[in-house]
């Protein structure tokens, strides 16, 4: 097997496994496990733009992650609040 | 061999000399000196004088202007170290 | 093949299938630690040396975030638990 | 051919092993835990049966860069750029050391340590084979089994006047 | 391939295994701290250049800022529960 089909490979694996996790995984009416599920899929599109040579691409994709967490655990903590009224 | 050592020697004492300017201390002022944050003559300083020395040579080459910058940059760090990564 | 790369690509499949099957979030979390590990090892491995500094250096930062946002949940979880509980004595 | 190799390695570890384990033990590692989540791990490394002072070390070790990361960085540094590179590796160090909050004596003396170690023994072992010894010696430590090296750690510490 | 890279590898393998099937969180730390230095080792021996150091060092001192705060996290989600 060459060395860039291990890396393709190994993203697709990840993508199928977050996308069944995401939908029916364990525990997942908790919206704070489901949001956290999500993270596999970022890491398996992250090796796929690795495998693909799209290096700024790549770069401005794992900055941009940090931020986008952020508004997912804020907005998640609002509806939290907003339910109690 | 002996151009090198020349370099390291510079910075060390232009590191020393400024750090006596800015009033360090000799040694931290705290009793158990193992557990104490104050940054002192002793510690920290030719540490980082010769640590920075070594960055500007590897990158920029042999000058004895940047060892004489890289002690004064030593003294600096190791003075305002507390406001710099926020004291604990 | 080399040692690197089959390492990381181990630590890629064991995270993955370790994030969706834990239930406690600070379990997901040293899962998802894990994850990252196998992610930076395969983009050294393919040369990309700025890249892996720049995923270091924001993996610590996405790790604080979800640290603290767990705790702000379980704090909201209990205030509201307690507020549930002493309603029925503010209408009496 | 291969087992002069191994040889290098296994002596290349107690070195390691004997440098960090001392240098973090006199700087007073085991006395107290140095920030918050050292105190759980050694409560944690005493419920199973261990020693606490030995669960502080280990906890100190997990959450600060320490004398162990300051040999296995210096000796990293030392293989790549020679003797130049362990003074760079100590001063990075220093700064990560000092982002989590740790006054910072024990890693710096423990990559300089290791870097004039390494420039000494340089004809018979070279710093490629440290790089393994140091990873050996931190998998007796953290990996292989909690309970009895918490308690080596902790009988090392008494000895040295370290807590107790 | 050579006999230093085999022994890191080794151990790497246990303890990406280790961590996977213990069940106390505290002990998970300590095995990550564990392969965090054999990740540092391999990235320096793979790219044998000083860059590839720079990326060690910068990696290593990162992993322990995280677990740094996953275990101050431990303590604090003690008090709450």
């Amino acid at each position: 097997m060459e060395f860039i089909e291990y890396i393709l490979y190994i993203g697709y694996l990840l993508l199928i496994i977050g996308i069944f996790g995401t939908v029916i995984g364990p525990k997942v009416d908790n919206p704070f496990i489901r949001m956290m599920n999500v993270e596999v899929l970022t890491v398996g599109v992250s090796l796929i733009f690795l495998a693909y040579d799209e290096a700024l691409a790549l770069m401005t994709f794992i900055s941009v992650n940090a931020v986008l967490s952020l508004i997912l655990v804020r907005a998640i903590i609002l509806n939290t609040e907003y339910d109690e009224e | 061999m002996g151009d090198i050592a020349i370099l390291y020697l510079t910075s060390l004492i232009i590191s020393l000399i400024v750090a006596l300017i800015l009033k360090l201390p000799l040694i931290p002022k705290e009793k158990p000196v193992r557990f104490s944050f104050q940054t002192s003559i002793i510690f920290p300083t030719p540490i980082l004088a010769l640590g920075i020395e070594a960055i500007f040579r590897n990158l920029f080459g042999n000058y004895i202007v940047l060892a004489v910058f890289a002690g004064l940059f030593g003294a600096l760090l190791s003075k305002y170290s507390d406001k710099l990564f926020g004291e604990p | 093949m080399e040692v690197l790369p089959l390492i990381s690509g181990i630590c890629c499949i064991l995270g993955g299938i370790g994030v969706i099957l834990h239930t406690n979030p600070i379990n997901k979390i040293i899962m998802f630690a894990l994850l990252e590990v196998g992610m930076i090892g395969l983009i050294v491995s393919s040369y990309y040396l700025d890249i892996a500094i720049i995923s270091s250096l924001c993996e610590p930062i996405c790790t604080i975030i979800l640290l603290l946002g767990y705790l702000k949940y379980i704090t909201t979880i209990k205030k509201k638990k307690k507020y549930g509980r002493d309603l029925p004595v503010l209408s009496k | 051919m291969e087992i002069v190799e191994i040889i290098k390695v296994v002596v290349a570890g107690i070195i390691c092993w004997l440098n960090f384990v001392l240098i973090d033990t006199y700087f007073g590692l085991p006395e107290k835990p140095g920030v918050l989540g050292a105190k759980t791990i050694g409560e944690k490394i005493r419920d199973i049966g261990g020693n606490i002072h030995g669960g502080y070390f280990m906890g100190n070790i997990v959450c600060s860069p320490d004398a162990s990361a300051g040999t296995l960085l210096a000796s990293i540094m030392s293989y790549l750029m020679g003797v130049e590179g362990g003074i760079i590796a100590a001063l990075l160090v220093w700064i990560g050391n000092r982002l989590c909050a740790d006054p910072g004596y024990a890693g710096t003396i423990g990559a300089l340590t290791i870097t004039a170690i390494i420039y000494l023994l340089s004809p018979i072992i070279e710093a490629k084979y440290f790089i393994a010894g140091m990873v050996l010696a931190i998998f007796t430590i953290q990996g292989f089994e909690h309970k009895y090296a918490s308690i080596l750690l902790g009988k090392i510490a008494k000895k040295m006047n370290r807590g107790e | 391939m050579d006999i230093v890279e085999i022994i890191i590898g080794v151990i790497a393998l246990l303890m990406a295994i280790r961590i996977f099937l213990t069940r106390s969180r505290a002990r998970k730390l300590l095995y990550l701290c564990c392969l965090s230095f054999c990740i540092s080792a391999l990235i320096a021996l793979y790219v044998d250049s000083p860059m590839g150091g720079i990326v060690a060092i910068t990696y290593f001192v990162c992993s322990t800022l995280s677990s740094n705060a996953i275990a101050y996290t431990i303590e604090q989600a003690k008090d709450i529960e």
